[in-house]
């Protein structure tokens, strides 16, 4: 059951979903933000495709949208395949898939704590490393670095 | 000891003191002596337990107060008596300042009842194991007076817990005693001692016999001092750090050095109830060889007893350090079980088997 | 089930004896058993992936070491690999040599670590001076050869910054023939021991099911069962060429992460010895040709995976063309092992705490990044 | 019942193991090293503090080019002020290493094209003030000067 086979039934089962491969990096499965947990409900549940980890959980800043990455591995076929989704900046909305993988809660926290996107479903959703009353979120582009507390700012050489 | 005496008379009159001051002074000699000897051997006895834990691991100890660190101790002494007595706000002020003392006299009275040699036995008394037993326990009391009067709620729940293993060691503990007291059929620890005399080297000594009721005894010895495998109450630093939390200073030396005196004595202990007390291995006395049966050999031969014994209690110190050095903690459900199920029953065992062994061996 | 007033509140932490590091667990104590916890991490968070978009190539070379700063040799390795991808610069076979080489001894410098403070933790003391009079040798060896002994930055793009040392593979070979005894010393005092067997044995399951859900890789999963080793599934460097096993066990408690951990410190023995005949049998050119500081990379995005000491490392490196990356992304293994604690303390006793958490190998420079 | 008692008579045969194991290292010698006394021997590319070379002359081999500068990983840590000597050739008026910042990683002395900057094998840097921990020019020159004592004592 080659890939291509394989993809074409995923086809069917969801609209706007497309396979890319730019140059220099690895191929994508980019599908929209609002049918990612039937994606993964499929991909993880279904004996054909039987991915039960999802490895790591990224999320980049691309200037005008946000584009998550999971990085899902099967242990039994030893493949790993990676879903992106592109996310609208300013109503950074997308839904949580702990329900599939309880891995994801700490990774939706620090992407949260650090790019803004809220996850929707996720129960306790909180700042992961920055403290509770920090403005701003660090890593996104336009985030500007004045805040005098840290170091290399200070201009005072003891 | 009239040979003794009649040199401290002698001693006395040189300096042309009336006899009557010497007849008088005599007997308090030995209780100086005890108490020298007690702080010297505890100083000593916590620089030993760094030094021997470091031989095991290669390295090597403290060396740097005084020649091999033998000062590290008196130094750690001066800077606990520095540092500041804290009292507790809402604590019991007489009780939080009596629960130190109250761990370290009782050691000082339980020294004197060990017979160190056939003439240096200070306190004699017909009962001298059940004395022993009795007043080892005074501690334990201390420790839940400490916990309760530092009103502090952390050092309180590990005081109960501290009490409550010590308390359940405590049985097989006095099981096995009662064993020894059947092999030797009699309480005075200079007759149990005696008892295990004989002509050839060791075998007289009681821990053939009753071999399980020695390892029963080091088991609960280690439980009462809350030494390794056992020492939940201070290892409770994750939640309780157990009942000294809140001493400080001399205080928390007080209870440190009750710790390892406590230590010394539960061996020296152990080794006149197993080892045969100031009974030489070889059977006979070396000095009475060297120098004669005259007058010097005969106090040499009370010398030698002390060296004799000494050195069996510091053999189970090391050994004691050997089991920190290996074991790690147990957890406090098995702490207990292992003391009910395991221990009571084996300390009855020995007991059944002891009586036997007594009446077939000496029926005749 | 008490109602939660009775509960005492108590927190372990951020500065405590045995949390590896600065975790702060927020445990709900009900008497002696553990009715939640709930870790609070961000005290040892130093941003390095935010540091990485403002620093060429080069610069954040050496930063990538403290990301775990036990297994510094993964991370720069893990991120050399995803740089030397996307500019196609090429590796030769010895550098290859050399990188699993200080890999391995790196993890078992790492495992005998965990050894020691997992037993610390138990309670037993020795054991902590023998496992670091081992990992002594190993940091000599790493300081004479890289210059330090914990933060190398001795990887760079293409090769590493200078060549062996004449005498260094002896003395490797040397200290890899002394180890197995000592390991062996180490299982004579503790695996057979009956209290470390009691406190470890059956406590902290992790089932099989429940570690992929929480996505537990490295020894912990091996523990539970499951064969996942990056190192055999997708061999990266030269580990198609190596000959080693990979170790599992069945029932994943506290014990079988011990089992799996010590038994792999003897696979980083027989790699270690067969990268040093390697080694020594042929030479290479080691030292990397690159050495204008300001690196291009060409647009791409590319996972490299490495297997670290506590897990899969990954890392994602987005470029953009410029000299600085645009996007890094660290995933390390302890993250998610503290995300499992809170579910296998549940209903433990508090004594078990040290067990799991020690079990777990959790060090909190990779939590926090 | 008798799994119980081989069980339990496993347990004392490896308890007995164990504590014989730990005995058998009193027979070695302890691996510590005493540290004020007795130093540690050092590999000669061991990341110390920073020496500025000069050649037999004594002038200095840096341009001040500024390729440290951009190497390193913190900002600001090196300060340098061009200036050019008579022969038209540039040379660093006032060099300063900040100790504070520097997290002697050795990327300015593996990046400098001219081989300028050099660690030497000194790690006792500790000092009362902060402003000491800053290296000036002289103090880089000196160290290299004591280094290569050092070297010929060898």
């Amino acid at each position: 059951m080659s890939f291509d086979a394989k993809f074409d039934i995923l086809k069917e089962q969801f609209l706007n979903i497309e396979f890319i491969s730019e140059e220099n990096s690895f191929e994508k499965i980019r599908i929209d933000s609002n049918s990612i947990v039937g994606l993964l409900n499929v991909l993880k549940y279904d004996a054909l495709f039987d991915f039960d980890m999802l490895s790591s959980f990224i999320a980049v800043d691309l200037k005008d949208n946000f584009e998550l990455i999971y990085d899902l591995y099967s242990t039994n076929s030893n493949k790993s395949l990676q879903i992106s989704t592109l996310i609208d900046r300013n109503s950074a909305k997308v839904s949580s898939i702990t329900e599939i993988f309880k891995s994801a809660h700490f990774d939706e926290c620090e992407i949260f704590d650090m790019f803004g996107i809220e996850f929707l479903g996720n129960k306790n959703l909180k700042r992961l490393f920055m403290p509770k009353e920090w403005v701003g979120y660090p890593l996104r582009k336009d985030y500007v670095l004045d805040d005098s507390r840290l170091a290399w700012n200070s201009e005072v050489k003891s | 000891m009239n040979y003794l005496y009649y040199l401290y008379i002698q001693f006395l009159a040189k300096y042309h003191l009336p006899e009557a001051i010497g007849m008088i002074t005599f007997p308090l000699l030995p209780f100086i002596i005890v108490a020298v000897v007690l702080i010297v051997m505890v100083i000593f006895l916590v620089l030993l337990e760094r030094k021997v834990l470091a031989i095991f691991t290669q390295r090597k100890g403290p060396n740097r107060v005084g020649p091999w660190g033998l000062f590290q101790t008196i130094a750690d002494a001066i800077k606990l008596l520095i540092k500041e007595n804290i009292t507790p706000v809402g604590a019991e002020k007489f009780m939080f300042t009596l629960a130190p003392l109250l761990a370290f006299i009782p050691v000082m009275a339980i020294w004197g009842l060990i017979p160190f040699s056939a003439e240096f036995d200070f306190i004699s008394y017909s009962v001298g194991a059940l004395l022993f037993m009795t007043i080892a326990s005074i501690p334990i009391l201390a420790i839940l007076l400490a916990g309760y009067a530092s009103n502090n709620k952390y050092s309180l729940l590990g005081s109960m817990r501290s009490v409550a293993q010590a308390i359940s060691y405590e049985l097989p503990f006095v099981f096995v005693l009662v064993a020894v007291v059947v092999l030797a059929s009699s309480m005075n620890l200079g007759q149990i001692v005696l008892a295990q005399t004989s002509v050839y080297p060791f075998c007289g000594w009681f821990i053939f016999p009753s071999f399980l009721g020695f390892l029963i005894v080091f088991i609960c010895a280690l439980a009462e001092l809350n030494r390794c495998p056992f020492d939940l109450p201070e290892a409770e630093s994750e939640l309780v750090s157990g009942y000294n939390t809140e001493y400080s200073g001399m205080r928390f030396a007080f209870f440190f050095l009750a710790e390892y005196a406590m230590m010394f004595i539960m061996c020296a202990f152990i080794a006149t109830l197993f080892l045969g007390g100031y009974l030489s291995p070889f059977g006979f006395y070396l000095s009475t060889k060297i120098f004669g049966n005259g007058h010097l050999g005969q106090i040499l031969v009370y010398f030698e007893q002390v060296f004799w014994i000494f050195l069996k209690t510091f053999f189970l110190i090391f050994c004691m350090m050997w089991v920190r050095a290996t074991l790690p903690r147990l957890k406090s459900n098995q702490l207990m079980g292992f003391a009910w199920k395991v221990l009571l029953p084996a300390s009855l065992l020995n007991l059944l088997f002891v009586c036997l062994y007594k009446y077939f061996l000496f029926a005749k | 089930m008490p109602n939660s007033n009775q509960l005492m509140k108590i927190n372990i932490g951020p500065q405590h004896p045995s949390t590896h590091g600065v975790l702060r667990l927020v445990l709900e104590l009900d008497g002696e058993f553990i009715r939640s916890c709930e870790p609070i991490i961000g005290y040892l968070h130093r941003g390095m992936e935010k540091m990485a978009e403002n620093r060429t190539y080069l610069q954040y070379l050496p930063t990538v070491d403290r990301v775990d700063y036990l297994s510094g040799f993964f991370y720069a390795s893990a991120f050399c690999d995803a740089v030397e991808y996307l500019a196609q610069i090429e590796v030769n076979k010895s550098v290859k040599y050399i990188r699993v080489l200080t890999m391995e001894m790196n993890r078992l410098a790492s495992h005998l670590l965990w050894l020691g403070t997992f037993m610390l933790d138990l309670g037993a003391t020795t054991p902590l001076f023998y496992c670091f009079r081992d990992r002594e040798v190993i940091l000599s060896l790493f300081e004479s050869l890289t210059g330090q002994r914990l933060m190398y930055n001795y990887y760079t793009f293409g090769g590493v910054k200078h060549a062996i040392p004449s005498d260094w593979l002896d003395k490797t070979a040397e200290f890899v023939n002394s180890m197995p005894s000592k390991i062996q010393d180490y299982e004579n005092i503790i695996t057979k021991n009956p209290i470390f067997v009691s406190r470890t044995k059956g406590i902290g399951v992790i089932t099989k099911k429940s570690a992929l859900q929480y996505s537990i890789t490295g020894p912990n999963l091996r523990a539970s069962g499951v064969n996942l080793d990056y190192r055999k599934q997708k061999p990266y460097l030269i580990y198609n060429e190596l000959e080693f096993d990979s170790i599992t066990a069945e029932n994943g408690d506290s014990f079988d992460r011990y089992k799996v951990r010590v038994e792999e410190m003897r696979v980083c023995l027989k790699i270690i010895s067969q990268c040093v005949d390697w080694l020594k049998s042929n030479q290479g050119e080691v030292v990397s040709a690159i050495k204008q500081p300001l690196l291009k990379v060409p647009a791409g995005e590319y996972i490299s995976n490495v297997e670290a000491p506590r897990g899969l490392c990954s890392c994602y490196l987005k470029s953009d063309g410029t000299n600085m990356p645009y996007r890094v992304k660290w995933r390390t293994g302890s993250y998610y092992a503290v995300q499992i604690l809170p579910k296998l303390l549940e209903d433990n006793l508090y004594p078990d705490l040290m067990a799991i958490f020690g079990s777990l190998d959790v060090i909190l420079p990779e939590v926090d990044r | 019942m008798i799994k119980k008692i081989t069980k339990s008579f496993e347990y004392i045969v490896a308890l007995v193991l164990g504590h014989l194991t730990v005995l058998k290292h009193i027979f070695k010698k302890p691996v510590t090293l005493e540290y004020p006394e007795k130093k540690a021997v050092l590999n000669e590319n061991f990341r110390g503090e920073h020496a500025l070379v000069t050649d037999s002359g004594g002038n200095l081999l840096c341009t001040a080019c500024g390729t440290c500068q951009r190497v390193c990983p913190s900002f600001g840590t090196i300060e340098i002020e061009k200036d050019k000597n008579e022969s038209g050739k540039f040379y660093p008026k006032n060099y300063s290493i900040d100790l504070n910042k520097c997290i002697f990683c050795g990327n300015c002395v593996n990046y400098c094209p001219f081989g300028a900057i050099v660690m030497t094998k000194e790690y006792e840097l500790s000092n009362q003030k902060k402003s000491s921990l800053i290296l000036d020019i002289n103090t880089l020159k000196s160290n290299y000067s004591d280094s290569i004592i050092e070297k010929k004592e060898k």
